[in-house]
């Protein structure tokens, strides 16, 4: 077909011979797209008001001469012919009402639009390039002076670093390596278990004091972690809906009741 | 330290800022010096505390301009550089600048104008895969840099054009890219959408980026 | 070609020379652009024929003169420089802020607590030697100062903390330091009192007033 289609193109001698020399040129071409846009030339038209349907078939016309010259031809030049082929048809034969999907007028405008950006963008860089240039028509300092730059380093240190900084050393003696004490430390996971095993007796509100483990109430340190990790255990029973709490007012006594689950 | 203007403002008390003919020296000194255009954070560093250098370029625009160098603003930086009619005074020092490819010219174009913008996009508009070689060739000139990721499926990385670029084209930003308005009043800066399934824009038809993702694909040689 | 006198003459009827303001615009952009001083010479052949820039730089120095940049003669050639009053411009200084080493603080902190006190006395403390660069450093950034000499054998050197350090760390004067047992009572000490004596439960109400006392005493265990 685009053997006949070329030869109804009312194409000059010149055009033909320089559609020749594209193709022998072909490796010159940054892909289809740029290829189409210098076959767009011939027609010697606003890019705007560009014939999709004449450029289908130039290009058609230049994969088929290529093909007859047995050049080789990128894949992507190939897929383009397809879908120019595709484009074409769509172009020459009524819409089909049944087929949804862009029509062939759409898919020209988009080619149509995606060629004038092209060369919008070639002849933006053109004027970019010519452009006075830095180094070319206009300089830039030729001595420049260094400019040195000092670095200062001010120190500070706060007071609480100052005294922690003295007691650390009047206390050296006192330091262990840092591990936990665990002599004194009651861990929430233990009060859990504690409180676990207790709370099915506590029917009534009783103070939380009565939960702490025994032998630690005397030692300040011991109950104050125990106190801490059973506080902390009743609160997550708390939550899990085991165990109610309260406490009257401030510093008041806090109360433990077990709470009966809802059936 | 900070070189931020809050607390100049305390410091004005304890040290008057120079008259303005000072600080226009100062700034004509610093100016000067410098072959790399210089910020006015860096301006308001270096000079004394309460300067304005802002106020002092003004009156040392004012000052150059008509003259052999003027004052140049690039970005939010400014420098001093010869005007442009005396360049062929200029030959010995002229900087032979690498010449660059078609495709380097056209990408360095198509960041410029549709900044940022995303290497399939950059794709899509030349119609072929854009070599890695050409990116870092720009990247390396420091003509362009990476910019913020777009904010699409697989958020890409996008590309934007340096000070540097700026600086070499003589521009002051840009938004004063020659012919830049036109382009985007013919609306050639628009990522327009495919209809439907273009071999040159991807299979996929929706209006966002991720429609120009993948297309380097088709053209992979 | 040369650039001598004799010749220009003779071109000038085929090339006018331009204007001295345009000539003086050369110069300066030639001056400006060059990394060396120029001399006439060079000048003369760079510049249109029958320019004269020996005219051009009398005018070009005038202008400059008073300005940042002056128009300097070195040697016979020609420059600009940045000028001689502005050049602290060209260093700038950042100032960072770093914490005081440990080895620094916990020697500020003996002076502070035991003043004056000497060097060997400061190790004692310590349990480790001071080393001369903290010494140094301390008295750089003036919070430490010398004190008397002592009445011992040796009549060593003392330290004592300055009014700078008083006021660095918003003391009256360093008596004011806090005791240990007071470091203790607002929870600063991070380490953990020796088994048995648990002094961080409280006993903490007692007269703090004497702490202030003879402080070094107060915190032998």
């Amino acid at each position: 077909m685009s053997e006949d289609s070329f030869q109804e193109d009312t194409v000059s001698v010149a055009d033909r011979l320089a559609a020749e020399a594209l193709i022998v040129d072909v490796d010159g071409f940054e892909g289809p797209l740029d290829l189409l846009l210098t076959l767009s030339r011939t027609q010697k038209v606003d890019l705007r008001k560009i014939s999709v349907l004449a450029l289908a078939q130039q290009y058609l016309a230049f994969v088929e001469r290529a093909k007859a010259l047995r050049l080789e031809l990128a894949a992507d030049y190939l897929v383009m012919a397809a879908w120019l082929a595709f484009l074409k048809s769509r172009l020459l034969l009524p819409p089909d009402p049944s087929e949804d999907g862009p029509t062939g007028e759409e898919l020209a405008a988009h080619l149509a639009f995606q060629l004038e950006r092209l060369q919008a963008m070639r002849d933006a860089a053109a004027r970019l390039m010519g452009r006075d240039r830095l180094g070319r028509d206009f300089f830039a300092r030729g001595q420049t002076q260094e400019v040195t730059r000092t670095r200062k380093i001010q120190y500070t240190a706060t007071l609480l670093d100052l005294m922690q900084g003295y007691a650390r050393i009047r206390t050296r003696d006192e330091f262990r390596p840092f591990v936990m004490d665990r002599e004194a430390v009651f861990t929430m996971e233990q009060a859990l278990d504690r409180m676990r095993g207790l709370i099915g007796f506590a029917g009534d509100w009783t103070d939380i004091v009565s939960y702490l483990p025994e032998g630690w109430e005397m030692d300040p340190a011991r109950r104050r972690s125990a106190t801490a990790s059973t506080f902390a255990a009743s609160l997550e029973l708390v939550k899990e809906g085991h165990l109610e709490i309260r406490q009257s007012e401030t510093f008041a006594p806090i109360q433990l009741r077990k709470k009966d689950r809802p059936a | 330290m900070t070189d931020d203007a809050p607390d100049t403002e305390e410091e004005q008390s304890l040290f008057e800022a120079p008259p303005m003919g000072e600080q226009e020296r100062m700034v004509e000194a610093i100016l000067f010096a410098s072959a790399e255009p210089v910020s006015l954070r860096e301006l308001t560093a270096r000079m004394p505390h309460g300067s304005d250098p802002a106020e002092a370029i003004v009156y040392l625009r004012k000052r150059y301009e008509g003259r052999g160098v003027n004052l140049c603003k690039i970005g939010d930086a400014w420098a001093m550089r010869t005007a442009p009619d005396l360049g062929f005074l200029m030959q010995r020092e002229t900087v032979e600048t690498r010449k660059l490819s078609r495709a380097a010219i056209e990408t360095l174009a198509i960041i410029a104008y549709h900044q940022p913008v995303t290497r399939a996009e950059i794709e899509e508009i030349r119609g072929v895969s854009v070599s890695r070689g050409t990116v870092d060739q720009l990247l390396e000139m420091e003509w362009i840099r990476f910019g913020r990721r777009k904010m699409t499926p697989g958020r890409p990385v996008t590309f934007v054009v340096t000070e540097g670029f700026l600086d070499h084209f003589g521009l002051e930003n840009a938004r004063d890219l020659p012919g830049l308005k036109e382009l985007r009043a013919a609306g050639l800066l628009e990522n327009r959408p495919p209809p439907g399934s273009l071999p040159v824009t991807g299979e996929v038809g929706d209006e966002d980026e991720e429609s120009t993702q993948g297309q380097s694909e088709l053209f992979e040689d």
